[in-house]
């Protein structure tokens, strides 16, 4: 088990000696037990520090924060931030590393393991509990969570109230990390793509039923390519204007960003931006699953990075952020890639 | 800012205007946002066509042109020469091809005229995303590098001489001469190799444009046509050429003996050694892997020996530096390894030998001063079984590809050994014969008929020694009979592969190899002498097995080519190119990783386009995921427009 | 106009409203949302509130103004395309939501009239639900000018007396609304109407989140503007829109061309929701951008809720529905933040 | 009886090969279906995945993805890269449920003008019975 006390050890020490800038963590919120994305900077705030399975957030978008805002900075301080990184969001990290959107040296990588379990599925638990309001859930031993509620404690088996995601992870611990916290245990996962197959099981037909319903809900609010750590590009192919606009830009340079996608919340515009989004996507989501729990509107976004990330792996053997050398799946090929899709 | 678009349709005479109601392209055309004048004529590509499109540019002042006609691989070129003429950039200039891809493919007159027009309006769409473009212009080193000192080097390097460029030659081994020095007679005019080669060998060494490096290896090659920057490592041969006076005195004291590259192992030779008497740097080389030591302690005879102090154990290797203009690559072939071939007991028995020994046995500087003499216990042989084939064709076991000389050459080995061992038989093992060429098959006929050469259409099952002979067993498939040999020697003509090396070497051209290994040239076809980089040409057999007319014939394209790079100041390339926006890059790099020229680089945390390396191909564009990096005059937006017009209306 | 409903009698009163177009929570997946609905069985009112507020009717986050194109004579063509005339009743609509109604309404259907908009506010009538408990956990109307029963915005108001409602109309809408169902109301008695007072006041005894002296907020604001405080409270803000877009009362909107065509040319002219937290919502075509990172967005949302609108209106643009705080991925919550504000400094 | 309906496709081909292809189809006058719009590319490696998409958005009942052979790609190594981008996006539109028929990927050299009207004559013989993509087309 992750001993919360030594991870506050740990971030009081290296916040004390200037190691680090300040650390992204997780922090108990105003209400609620849903704990938020915290920025210490105090050696003293670090008993703020929280880890339990409500810690859902994927930290690293926050890196990337803060490279976009070091950019700006005359005279940046470039020493690394401590950041709190489950077994997935390392994974994230290696992408950053490996598309050199960060250097090694830019984090200090406080790994969390999540050992048997993972993270709450907020709904779930809603489920589960029937509408009993939440004040505190923890791990306990055994896969199960403790949940304190207003009337009381009791033990759930963490397979029911798990994210999906953390039912299909292939990374229970981070693969990099500078100091780690809790056990490396190894997990089964016998059915990695299990929820990508549940949608391809259906006929075809039944699969647009299904999107369509789905994708037609969305009104682009854009919180999955928000919290999205892979999304940190300056310009987005659904922005209406272009950023990149220097003094000798024309005003017909600026007219042209390419209307890919309409302003339209339409089913058509909806289906280009989530396709596109995934595309985008295509071996380099380390499925944190975070565009879905954010999706105000509860479209199933994961399944569509989800199905890349099965074709990556059944076509090319290809397995994301795991290893910052290996170049990206769309700038390589092997001679042997599949080819009997084509005449 | 308006745009002003001239659109041109083509009758192409009845070509177009035969399926396609120009007229109705034309008029729906003049319609399009943009297009300020539309019109059609019979011949666009005649002088009165193309007066037309001038005269309107200049009278409505057009700024963009597009002229829907047949492919832009057949007028693109005259229709942009016409644009700059009345003026407008060249490059505003787009052509729809509303012939081969429409007119001349369909029936139907008013669906062909709805395409034509949908093409037609993607042109127009594209071009007024164009930009105006100038050819980049690079100014050329006027000086080529040839790698290979064979026949095909030779050859290249003294074209390019004789037109008065500079040229480095550069061999990996000690002498240049190639695999040709070591033939003895060459089909089908059985002229002596080394005679009709050894004055061109002198003429390179004498030659004040060819600096000759032999011993030597390209180590790195950079840059781009018209400037290549290449690292040479000269190997030490510790003999100075200046001072050695070829006394041999050197030979006769060094204790080592090792077997004779040059006469394929029929012999041996001494740690210091000349490769053979015509060699060209006339000089010793010691040969660092079989001496003794450079150390004077533990050998040093060598040098103890040699008054004119040529011997200098203290040479180093040397990385020579060249900046050159156009690269010829003419590394040739090896033979197909032994060990691949240990089924006709090649590499076993010593009475089988390979076609290139064979040549060694009938040269008359050859181990056996002419004589053929099998290896086992030099007798003469009475019988001599040839086996072409011998690795190539086929697909399964060995080389799929027919190695072109074998029949050629096994024809004039057996015709050679008849002429040596006038009451021996010769047996050839043959597929089928394939005698193309200038006199060749009249020399095949030659054999069969005047010197009882005995061609057996079949395969060897299996060969074996027995009682001082090497039994030959096969099948005649024209008689259906078995056949058994019990010859003296067996000669296999063994297929040609590219030689050790080339890939390596491709590797750091960034050329491309073809399946068999040899150098790809650009277009089988049109291309021949051409490697997929531009600036770098083949010679020779590194390109594919061919014989030595055909290599010399090839050598001289390569170096025709070459000098029609050096002939110039400056050389143009297209436009067409990638550029970087900066402010959307995030320097990831996944363009650096695709492109196939390496033409981009990461410069502090950016992508950069070096403009003389990319082909515009717009792979990067298509992996970039920042948009940040695009083709000029085929951007996403572009496309992008050229698919609404294509499907819009 | 005061009734009681009988709940059985309930469905049997939508069906006398068969002339108009019925819009209703109604759960989907597990999510609820207003939709059209066909039987008056599909009406949930025993629901915590929509993820969408009813805004999405009224305002709709697309909608065509105009069609353009090319006509045969090369000249161009423009239509203006009105919503379409028809009457629609929005059921089970919470008090937050009615009252961001009447918020909206102030922008767009006062000194400049909004055509679009104010058609269809006059074509719908608004039908609520009180709140006997609070819908989210993070309800906080009443710290907001606000309660759970208020009746700004409603034509008619309904609190769920267990096996009947009480119904109050407000407007002549609402009076029309409840005659289509003559015969189904009755009058209610004293009790009744003491057991409303009773029911109203629990429910505002009910809610857990409050923002004390909010009326200390907007003053405070005016001299925040420079604070280092939006920097520090935007730290995690993703930049998504889903506080403005989810908002009851946002009303920002963008203008865009739509070419469907290029030949014959034609499109449409279309009016979106926009979002103050988009970074693309005040980016000039000089490039220049003036509110160039998510704390001066933040500080926008804040400031345009609590300060500007007060302003201007003397209202706050806000409804205390908590949606923005339910749904932030990164627990940015507005209630905090506003008490913060008033303590701030 | 109602006129037959006639897709409309789209096709990327690479300048190389594929739309050489066609221009040897067009030399030979090998007739073929004119539902199909080429767009000349420099390569089938240049194709982004928003070109498809576009097209299909845009009205496309059909979208065909041409270059050449493995090995054979005018810039070496594009149509590799292409291979494996394609493979991609044709698992995504699978995946939502837009029929796999609509979107093809081939390789058609520049000797293979026969071979690329076959595609065209199979292509549209496919889309036929499979009436207007409207899945993803814009609905205004």
């Amino acid at each position: 088990m992750v001993k919360l006390e030594d991870l506050k050890k740990e971030a009081t020490q290296i916040l004390k000696s200037g190691k680090v800038k300040y650390i992204i963590g997780y922090a108990k919120g105003a209400a609620g037990f849903m704990p938020i994305p915290a920025f210490i900077s105090d050696p003293e705030d670090a008993e703020n520090l929280t880890w339990n399975p409500a810690c859902v957030h994927n930290l690293t978008k926050f890196i990337v924060d803060e490279k976009k805002r070091l950019k700006k900075e005359k005279k940046p301080d470039n020493r690394p931030i401590g950041i709190i990184v489950k077994g997935c969001d390392s994974r994230a990290i290696n992408v950053l590393l490996q598309e050199k959107y960060i250097d090694r040296d830019d984090v200090y990588l406080l790994g969390v393991s999540c050992e048997k379990t993972g993270v709450v599925d907020e709904k779930k638990l809603a489920k589960t509990l029937k509408g009993q309001r939440v004040v505190q859930i923890d791990f306990e031993d055994n896969g199960n969570f403790l949940v304190t509620t207003e009337s009381g404690s009791e033990k759930i088996p963490a397979e029911d109230v798990l994210a999906e995601r953390c039912i299909e992870c292939k990374a229970n611990f981070p693969v990099v990390f500078d100091i780690v916290f809790g056990e490396k245990i190894k997990r089964q996962v016998d059915k990695p793509f299990q929820s990508v197959e549940t949608i391809e099981a259906l006929s075809q037909k039944d699969r647009w039923k299904f999107w369509k319903e789905q994708l037609d809900k969305c009104i682009r609010c854009y919180a999955c390519r928000s919290v999205c750590p892979m999304c940190y590009c300056d310009e987005c192919v659904v922005d209406t204007i272009s950023f990149a606009v220097e003094p000798d830009t024309s005003a017909e340079e600026k007219a042209q960003k390419i209307k890919w996608i309409e302003k339209s919340p339409n089913l058509s515009e909806n289906i280009v931006y989530h396709l596109t989004r995934a595309m985008h996507l295509a071996g380099r989501c380390i499925d944190c699953g975070e565009c879905e729990r954010v999706c105000p509107l509860d479209i199933p976004i994961r399944f569509l990075n989800k199905k890349m990330e099965k074709d990556a792996k059944n076509f090319f053997d290809y397995e994301v952020g795991f290893d910052p050398d290996q170049p990206s799946l769309v700038s390589s090929f092997k001679d042997e890639d599949p080819e009997d899709f084509i005449r | 800012m308006k745009k002003k678009t001239g659109v041109f349709v083509c009758h192409c005479g009845i070509n177009i205007a035969g399926t396609v109601d120009v007229k109705k392209v034309t008029k729906d055309l003049a319609k399009h946002p943009g297009v300020e004048h539309s019109e059609d004529y019979i011949y666009m590509c005649s002088d009165p066509g193309q007066n037309l499109i001038i005269d309107s540019i200049k009278e409505k002042g057009l700024d963009k042109v597009v002229v829907a006609c047949c492919s832009p691989t057949l007028h693109e070129m005259t229709f942009r020469n016409a644009a700059k003429s009345a003026g407008i950039n060249e490059f505003q200039c787009e052509i729809a091809n509303i012939r081969e891809q429409c007119s001349w493919v369909h029936k139907d007159m008013d669906k062909a005229t709805d395409k034509a027009t949908r093409i037609t309006r993607s042109a127009v769409e594209r071009v007024q995303g164009n930009e105006s473009l100038e050819p980049i212009s690079i100014p050329v080193t006027r000086r080529a590098l040839v790698i290979g000192g064979g026949i095909a080097g030779i050859q290249a390097a003294l074209d390019m001489a004789n037109t008065g460029y500079e040229v480095v030659l550069v061999e990996r081994s000690p002498s240049i001469g190639g695999h040709m020095i070591q033939l003895s007679e060459t089909f089908p005019t059985l002229d002596c190799s080394q005679c009709i080669l050894t004055p061109k060998m002198v003429e390179v060494s004498k030659h004040p444009k060819i600096k000759l490096l032999t011993y030597s290896e390209v180590q790195d090659v950079s840059g781009y046509v018209g400037n290549f920057k290449v690292k040479i490592l000269k190997k030490p041969t510790y003999v100075d050429p200046e001072k050695c006076t070829l006394c041999d005195e050197c030979v006769r004291v060094c204790p080592v003996v090792t077997s004779n590259e040059f006469d394929l192992g029929l012999t041996g030779r001494r740690a210091i050694y000349i490769p053979f008497p015509q060699a060209i740097p006339a000089t010793y080389t010691l040969d660092i892997k079989n001496c003794p030591g450079l150390l004077p302690i533990a050998c040093g005879k060598c040098a103890d020996v040699c008054d004119p102090e040529a011997i200098d154990y203290d040479m180093k290797p040397e990385i020579i530096e060249e900046d050159v203009g156009a690269i010829v690559i003419a590394t040739g072939f090896d033979l197909y390894e032994k060990e691949n071939l240990s089924e006709y007991g090649y590499g076993k028995y010593p009475d089988v030998l390979d076609g290139l020994q064979f040549e060694r046995l009938c040269s008359a500087s050859g181990p056996t001063q002419g004589k053929i003499l099998r290896p086992s216990d030099h007798k003469e042989p009475k019988e001599v079984v040839f086996i072409q084939c011998a690795g190539s064709r086929d697909p399964e076991l060995h080389c799929a590809y027919c190695s072109k000389i074998c029949c050629m050459y096994t024809a004039k080995h057996a015709m050679l050994y008849k002429h040596h061992v006038h009451d021996g038989q010769a047996y050839i093992f043959y597929i089928d014969i394939r005698s193309g060429g200038k006199g060749y098959e009249e020399f095949v006929q030659r054999a069969v008929e005047e010197d009882g050469v005995i061609y057996l259409r079949g395969k060897v099952a299996k060969i074996f020694e027995e009682k001082g002979k090497v039994k030959v067993w096969g099948v005649d498939t024209l008689s259906g009979k078995d056949i058994e040999i019990d010859a003296d020697m067996v000669v296999l003509a063994t297929a040609m592969r590219p030689s050790d090396g080339a890939e390596d070497l491709a590797k750091k051209l960034k050329i491309a190899l073809d399946k068999d290994g040899f150098l790809a040239e650009a277009h089988p076809k049109l291309k021949p002498v051409e490697s997929v980089t531009a600036g770098i040409f083949l010679a020779g057999a590194a390109q594919a097995p061919k014989d030595i007319p055909e290599v010399v014939a090839q050598a001289s394209g390569a170096a025709a080519k070459a000098i029609a790079i050096l002939s110039q100041e400056r050389l143009f390339h297209s436009p067409n190119v990638a550029k970087v926006n900066l402010n959307l890059c995030t320097g990831c790099g996944m363009c650096v990783d695709v492109c196939p020229y390496e033409a981009v680089s990461l410069k502090d945390g950016k992508a950069e386009v070096n403009e003389v390396l990319c082909e515009g191909c717009g792979t990067c564009q298509a992996t970039c995921l920042r948009a940040a990096i695009e083709v000029k005059n085929l951007t996403p937006a572009q496309v992008h427009e050229m698919i609404t017009a294509s499907l819009g209306g | 106009m005061e009734k009681i409903l009988q709940k059985k009698s309930f469905p049997k009163w939508v069906e006398k409203l068969d002339a108009y177009e019925i819009y209703s929570p109604v759960k989907k997946d597990n999510t609820w949302s207003y939709e059209i609905i066909n039987t008056p069985g599909d009406i949930e009112l025993d629901y915590p509130n929509a993820v969408q507020a009813p805004k999405k009717i009224i305002n709709p986050q697309r909608e065509v103004v105009l069609e353009f194109g090319r006509s045969d004579d090369d000249s161009l063509e423009v239509t203006e395309v009105l919503p379409e005339e028809k009457s629609v009743v929005i059921f089970g609509v919470r008090p937050c939501d009615a009252k961001a109604l009447t918020l909206t309404d102030l922008v767009f259907s006062g000194d400049i009239k909004d055509n679009y908009y104010g058609k269809r506010r006059k074509q719908t009538a608004i039908i609520g639900l009180a709140c006997n408990t609070p819908p989210s956990p993070n309800c906080f109307c009443t710290s907001v000018d606000g309660s759970p029963h208020s009746e700004d915005g409603f034509d008619i108001l309904l609190t769920d007396l267990g096996d009947r409602y009480f119904v109050k109309s407000l407007t002549n809408k609402g009076n029309n609304l409840i005659n289509l169902g003559k015969g189904l109301f009755v009058a209610p008695k004293a009790n009744e109407k003491k057991e409303i007072a009773k029911i109203h006041a629990d429910a505002e005894k009910k809610l857990k989140r409050q923002v004390n002296d909010a009326e200390k907020i907007p003053p405070k604001l005016k001299e925040m503007f420079e604070s280092p405080f939006w920097d520090e409270e935007s730290m995690s803000c993703l930049r998504c829109g889903i506080c403005t877009y989810l908002c009851p009362t946002c009303h920002c909107f963008d203008i865009s061309d739509e070419v469907t065509s290029v030949a014959p040319f034609k499109g449409y002219r279309i009016r979106t929701w926009d979002n103050c937290q988009f970074p693309d919502f005040t980016m000039h075509s000089s490039g220049h951008n003036p509110r160039p990172d998510k704390a001066s967005r933040l500080r926008q949302r804040i400031m345009h809720k609590y300060q500007y609108f007060v302003e201007c209106y003397d209202h706050y643009q806000c409804t205390g529905c908590g949606r923005c705080v339910s749904k932030c991925p990164v627990g940015i919550d507005i209630i905090e933040v506003l008490n913060k504000v008033r303590d701030y400094g | 009886m109602a006129e037959e309906f006639e897709p409309r496709i789209v096709a990327f081909l690479c300048k190389w090969c594929s739309s050489a292809g066609s221009d040897l189809a067009g030399v030979s006058r090998m007739e073929y279906p004119p539902n199909v719009i080429p767009i000349q590319v420099m390569c089938s490696g240049s194709v982004s995945p928003l070109y498809i998409l576009s097209a299909f958005k845009k009205g496309a009942d059909g979208v065909l993805v041409s270059g050449c052979h493995p090995g054979d790609c005018h810039y070496i190594k594009g149509n590799f890269y292409a291979r494996r981008r394609i493979a991609l996006v044709k698992g995504q539109l699978e995946f939502i449920g837009l029929e796999p028929e609509r979107f093809q990927m081939s390789w058609v050299s520049a000797a293979e003008g026969k071979k690329y009207t076959e595609i065209i004559k199979d292509f549209v013989n496919t889309l036929k019975p499979l009436g207007p993509q409207t899945k993803l087309r814009r609905n205004p």
